[in-house]
C-alpha cells in the first residue's frame, strides 16, 4: 500500500480528511494523533516527489527528503504562534497547521498530475475541466520561464529593476505588461490547437491509462466522508 | 479522389474591411503536396486556416464562395509552444492527447502514436516532459500529434521554422512519405529552394489572391525572381543578368553550365 | 463556454503565477496573485474569472500547501471585479486604483476569519509580524490580525487594479473587441 | 591589437552547476568586423551571448565589453554598449506602438528626448519599419514583431549587436533588411556577434567563422572557405548553402558565398566561355 499505486481520488481523500479531522476533533489530542499520522504517511516508501519532480529512487531516502519539506514548510508557523499566542493556542493551532502541511506535501509527493488526469477522465469528468487543472499546472512553469526572459531581456535594453517605489513600479510595468501581452495573444492560437486537435464540447474522451480503482478503496474514501461527519455530528451535538 | 476543394473563397478577418483571401480557386488530391509561396500578408496562413476549417468557425470572421473537404484535416500551426495539448506530461501522451480525443479504442490510440513517434524519431524522447524539449523537438512532437490522428489532409504553416537544417531535412522526407502513404499535403513555406523536391505543385499568392499555380519549375520564372520568389539558384541567374530560362536547381545549373 | 475562453482560463491562471518572476525581480512587497482572475473577468465576464480564481488556488495549493483557505478570496476577488468590469472602472488609474483600494480592504476583510480560524493569523510570516504589531498597539486578537493582513496586503489589490487597466489599454483594439467584456471594462462599449 | 575591442573573452569558463558550457574559451571582434557564433546545440553558443550581455559571471576568465569586465556590470549598465536580441525577443515588446516600442531603450539609458527619436527613427528606417510605427506591435505578423525588437536594439546605437538566431520564421526579404541593416551598421565600427543556423543569412551577412564544439573554439577563420566546404560543415549538422554550393558546383573562380557576387562572377565567366 505505497502512496505512488492508490488511486489518485483516494490521495486527494486522505489529504482532505486528515485536516478536516484535525480541526474537527477536540485539540490538542486530535490534532496529535492526526499530525502524527500525516507526518507517518511522508514516510511511505513510493512517495516519491510527483511534482517536485527532483527525482527520486525507491527507498526511504525520497520518503525523508518528504518529511523534510513537511516539517521545514511547518516550523515557522510554530515560531509565529508562539509569537502571537499562549502555549496551549499554539500547540492546538500548532498541530492543526501541521497536520495540513505535512497531508498536503505528501499528497504533492504522491500525486502524479498524469494519473489525476487519467483518474478524471475515466470517472466521466468534462475533458474540460481536466484541460483547465492540467493545462494551467503545465503553463505556469512555460511562462514562470518567460517571465524571468523578459526580465533579462528588458535589462538588456537599459531597464533597471531598482531605485525608488516610483521607478520600480514602472520597471514592475515594463516587465509584467510584456508577459501578460504575449501570453494573451497565444490565447487564440491555443484554442485552434484544442479545435484541430479534438478538444471540443460533448467529446467522449478514450482515457489513455486509467488508474484502477478497486472496490476497497472506493469503501475507504466512502469510510473516511463519513468519519468526518460523524466527528463533526459528535464535536457539535 | 479530391481531398480539398475551394472555388472562389474569399475571407475577411473579424473587424477588417481588407479580405485576407481574394476569390481562391485550388484543389489538392490525395498523394499530392502543394505549396503556397508569396511575401509576408499574401494570404497563406489564412487559406490553410480556412482548409482546416478553424476560420470563420473559431477565429471569427467571414467567407464566401465554397470549401468542401473530401477527408478530416490537422494543421500544425508556425509555433509549437503554443500547440502543446497542456494535458499531457509525457510525449507519448501527448502525442496520444488528439486521437483520444477522437474516441478511439487504446490498442488503436497505441498502433497511431508509436508509428508516428517513429516517423519523427521520437522514440527516445516518449517519456520526457514536453515542457523540457527544445523548440525543434516540440516541434516535431506536435507534427507527430497530428499525423497520429491519421489526418487525411494535413496542413502545415512554416513546419521548418524552429528546426535546425538536419531535422528540416528529416521534414521534407517526411512530407514526401505522407503523400506517398495517400495522404493529400498543403504546406505555407518560406524555405523555397527545399520545394523543387518537395512539392508536387506550387501556388503563388499575392495579396490574397492566386497570381500563379505550377509545378515547381514556376520558381524560376523571371516573374518569381522578379517578386524575391526565385530560388538562391535561379535568382542569382537572373542576377548575373544571363539568358533565361533560369536553372531551378543546383543541378540544373550544372546541366546548363556544360 | 467557446474554445476561446476556455484556452483563456489556463493562460490567465498561469499568468498570476507567473508574475511572482517578475515582483522578484523589482523586489516589491507584492502578490499579484489575483492579475489573472480579474484580467479574465475584466475580458470575459464572471464565469470565466470565477473558474480562473479557483484553478489558480488549486494549482497554487499544490505548489505551497497553506494557500488552499483562500479560494474564497480568489472567487470575491473575481465577483467585485465583474462590478469593476459593469461599472467600467478599468478606463483610467483615477478610477481603478481605489476600485483596487476597495477590493484590498475586502480581501482582508474576507480572509482575516480565515486566516484567524485557520491559522491563528500567521498565514505568512509578513502577517504574522504586522499582526504582532496590531496587538503590540492594543487591537483586540481579530482586529489585530485583520491590522496584519490588510498592511501586508494592503497595496496589492491596488498595484494589480493599475495592472490590469494597463493591460486592456495596452491591448490592441482588434483583440480587445473580440473578448465579450473588455470594451466595456475599459468603458468604450 | 587594438586596445580595448568591443568585445574580448579571455580563457572563459562557465558551468551551468555541475554541466560544463564553455571550457577556456578566447577570441575577441574588432570593430566593425561580423562574426558568426557556430555549433551544434550544446555547444556553448547561447551560453557566449548570455555572459557578454552580463546575465551570467564567467567561472574563470574575463569577458571584457571595450574596458569594462562584465563581472561588474549590470546587464541594464552593459546595455550601453552591447545591442543583445535573443530568441523570442517578440514576447518583449509592451508599448501601444512600434516606435513607442523601441524608443524604450534609448529612453531607459536617459540620452535625452532629442536623441531617442533620432535613434529610434534610425532604427526603423533601416529596418524599413517606418510605414508600421505607429501600428500596434500586436496587431503586426510575428515577423515583423521580430524586426521591431531588432530595432529596439539597433536605437541603443551599441558598439557590439550580439544576436541569438535572428532570423528564424522571417522570409527571404525580411532576411535581406536584416542584412542591409547589419551591414550598414558594421561599416559605421559596429561589431557583430550572431548565432545562427541559417547559412544563407551567413554567407550574406557575415565574415568570419567561429565554431564552438563542447564549451571550446574548434575553429575561428572567414567564413566563406567554411560554408564552401562540406566535410567541414557535416561535423556540424550543417550543408552548404545554395550559393556557395553553386559556385562550388560551377567551379566558379574565387568561390562567391553571396548572391551578388555569384552573380557577377558567373555574368563575367559566361562572357568570357563560348555560348554554350
Amino acid at each position: 500500500m505505497t502512496g505512488g499505486r492508490l488511486h489518485p481520488f483516494t490521495l486527494l481523500a486522505i489529504a482532505g480528511a486528515l485536516p478536516a479531522l484535525a480541526w474537527i476533533l477536540p485539540a490538542p489530542a486530535g490534532g496529535a494523533w492526526t499530525a502524527t499520522v500525516a507526518l507517518v504517511l511522508t514516510l511511505t516508501p513510493g512517495a516519491s516527489p510527483g511534482l517536485t519532480s527532483t527525482g527520486s529512487s525507491p527507498g526511504w531516502r525520497p520518503g525523508l527528503v518528504v518529511l523534510r519539506t513537511a516539517v521545514l514548510t511547518a516550523a515557522p508557523f510554530w515560531l509565529f504562534l508562539l509569537l502571537l499566542h499562549d502555549v496551549p493556542t499554539t500547540i492546538a493551532i500548532g498541530l492543526r497547521i501541521t497536520t495540513m502541511v505535512a497531508s498536503f506535501v505528501w499528497l504533492v509527493a504522491a500525486l502524479q498530475p498524469a494519473r489525476l488526469v487519467e483518474a478524471m477522465v475515466a470517472a466521466g469528468w468534462s475533458a474540460s475541466v481536466a484541460y483547465l487543472l492540467a493545462a494551467t499546472l503545465s503553463a505556469v512553469p512555460v511562462l514562470k520561464a518567460r517571465a524571468r526572459r523578459i526580465v533579462e531581456a528588458q535589462r538588456c535594453r537599459g531597464l533597471s529593476p531598482g531605485g525608488g517605489i516610483a521607478a520600480r513600479l514602472r520597471a514592475l510595468r515594463a516587465l509584467a505588461l510584456p508577459l501578460v501581452l504575449s501570453a494573451l495573444h497565444e490565447v487564440d492560437e491555443r484554442a485552434l490547437a484544442l479545435e484541430t486537435r479534438g478538444l471540443v464540447p460533448g467529446i467522449r474522451r478514450t482515457p489513455l491509462a486509467p488508474p484502477p480503482d478497486p472496490a476497497v478503496e472506493q469503501a475507504a474514501r466512502w469510510a473516511l466522508l463519513l468519519a468526518c461527519l460523524f466527528a463533526l455530528f459528535r464535536r457539535f451535538v | 479522389m479530391r481531398s480539398l476543394t475551394l472555388e472562389s473563397a474569399s475571407f475577411w478577418y473579424p473587424a477588417t474591411e481588407a479580405p485576407a483571401l481574394r476569390e481562391v480557386s485550388l484543389e489538392v488530391a490525395q498523394g499530392e503536396v502543394v505549396a503556397l509561396v508569396g511575401a509576408l500578408g499574401a494570404g497563406a496562413s489564412t487559406l490553410l486556416l480556412v482548409a482546416a476549417d478553424l476560420a470563420p468557425r473559431v477565429t471569427g470572421g467571414r467567407l464566401t464562395g465554397s470549401v468542401a473537404r473530401g477527408d478530416r484535416s490537422g494543421i500544425v500551426l508556425p509555433t509549437p509552444w503554443t500547440q502543446a495539448s497542456g494535458m499531457a506530461f509525457t510525449v507519448w501522451d501527448e502525442v496520444a492527447f488528439g486521437p483520444a480525443n477522437l474516441g478511439w479504442p487504446t490498442h488503436e490510440i497505441a498502433r497511431q502514436v508509436d508509428r508516428a513517434l517513429e516517423q519523427l524519431e521520437l522514440v527516445p524522447l516518449a517519456s520526457r516532459d514536453p515542457a523540457t524539449l527544445s523548440g525543434g523537438e516540440l516541434q516535431r512532437v506536435i507534427i507527430a500529434s497530428i499525423l497520429a490522428m491519421d489526418p487525411g489532409l494535413v496542413l502545415f504553416d512554416e513546419p521548418a521554422a524552429e528546426l535546425d537544417a538536419e531535422a528540416a531535412r528529416a521534414l521534407w522526407r517526411l512530407i514526401r512519405l505522407q503523400a506517398k502513404e495517400g495522404k493529400a499535403v498543403l504546406l505555407a513555406t518560406s524555405a523555397l529552394d527545399a520545394l523543387p523536391d518537395v512539392a508536387d505543385r506550387v501556388v503563388w499568392l499575392e495579396d490574397g489572391a492566386v497570381r500563379a499555380i505550377g509545378t515547381p519549375e514556376l520558381l524560376a520564372d523571371v516573374a518569381a525572381c522578379d517578386a524575391g520568389l526565385g530560388t538562391s539558384v535561379a535568382s542569382v541567374w537572373w542576377a548575373s543578368g544571363l539568358p533565361g530560362p533560369y536553372p531551378l536547381t543546383v543541378a540544373h545549373a550544372l546541366q546548363r553550365w556544360r | 463556454m467557446s474554445i476561446r475562453l476556455l484556452a483563456l482560463i489556463p493562460v490567465a491562471a498561469a499568468i498570476s503565477l507567473a508574475l511572482s518572476a517578475v515582483v522578484d525581480a523589482v523586489a516589491l512587497p507584492l502578490f499579484l496573485d489575483t492579475t489573472g482572475t480579474i484580467l479574465a473577468t475584466a475580458l470575459a465576464g464572471p464565469t470565466v474569472g470565477i473558474a480562473t480564481g479557483v484553478v489558480t488556488s488549486a494549482v497554487n495549493t499544490l505548489r505551497n500547501p497553506t494557500f488552499w483557505p483562500f479560494v474564497v478570496v480568489q472567487i470575491i476577488v473575481a465577483l467585485y471585479a465583474w462590478v469593476a468590469a459593469r461599472a467600467g472602472l478599468f478606463r483610467s488609474f483615477r478610477t481603478a486604483i481605489p476600485a483596487g483600494l476597495g477590493l484590498g480592504v475586502i480581501a482582508s476583510v474576507t480572509s482575516t476569519p480565515i486566516s484567524y480560524l485557520v491559522f491563528g493569523c500567521t498565514t505568512t510570516g509578513g502577517i504574522a509580524l504586522t499582526t504582532a504589531l496590531g496587538k503590540a498597539l492594543g487591537l483586540p486578537p481579530l482586529g489585530a490580525c485583520f491590522f496584519g493582513s490588510f498592511v501586508s496586503d494592503f497595496g496589492d489589490k491596488a498595484v494589480t487594479f493599475a495592472l490590469v487597466t494597463s493591460v486592456l489599454h495596452a491591448l490592441p483594439r482588434r483583440t480587445a473587441a473580440r473578448f465579450p467584456w473588455a470594451l466595456r471594462a475599459i468603458g468604450a462599449a | 591589437m587594438i586596445p580595448h575591442p568591443p568585445l574580448r573573452l579571455d580563457g572563459v569558463s562557465f558551468a551551468y552547476g555541475t554541466v560544463p558550457a564553455l571550457a577556456g574559451l578566447s577570441f575577441s571582434i574588432a570593430p566593425g568586423e561580423r562574426a558568426a557564433l557556430l555549433g551544434r546545440n550544446g555547444a556553448g553558443k547561447s551560453t557566449v551571448v548570455r555572459l557578454v550581455a552580463g546575465l551570467e559571471r564567467p567561472d574563470d576568465g574575463t569577458v571584457w565589453v571595450g574596458d569594462w569586465d562584465t563581472r561588474d556590470c549590470a546587464p541594464e549598465r552593459l546595455a550601453r554598449r552591447v545591442g543583445s536580441v535573443f530568441q523570442h525577443a517578440d514576447q518583449q515588446l509592451f508599448a501601444p506602438t512600434v516606435r513607442e516600442d523601441v524608443r524604450f531603450g534609448p529612453r531607459a539609458l536617459g540620452v535625452g528626448e532629442q536623441e531617442v527619436k533620432r535613434r529610434s527613427d534610425d532604427a526603423l528606417e533601416d529596418l524599413d519599419l517606418t510605414p508600421h510605427a505607429a501600428h500596434h506591435p500586436y496587431d503586426l505578423p510575428p515577423a515583423l514583431r521580430k524586426l521591431a525588437a531588432l530595432a529596439g536594439a539597433l536605437a541603443l546605437e551599441p558598439a557590439l549587436l550580439v544576436l541569438d538566431e535572428p532570423t528564424i520564421g522571417l522570409d527571404r526579404a525580411l532576411c535581406a533588411r536584416v542584412t542591409s541593416a547589419l551591414l550598414e551598421r558594421s561599416a559605421a565600427g559596429v561589431a557583430l556577434l550572431v548565432i545562427t543556423h541559417d547559412l544563407t543569412f551567413a554567407a550574406e551577412t557575415l565574415q568570419r567563422g567561429l565554431v564552438l564544439d563542447r564549451g571550446s573554439l574548434a575553429c575561428d577563420g572567414p567564413l566563406a572557405g567554411l560554408l564552401g566546404d562540406a566535410t567541414r560543415l557535416e561535423p556540424l549538422g550543417l550543408v552548404p548553402p545554395a550559393v556557395a554550393a553553386l559556385s562550388a558546383a560551377l567551379d566558379l573562380p574565387g568561390r562567391p558565398v553571396r548572391a551578388a557576387d555569384a552573380a557577377n562572377v558567373l555574368a563575367r565567366v559566361a562572357r568570357g566561355r563560348p555560348a554554350p
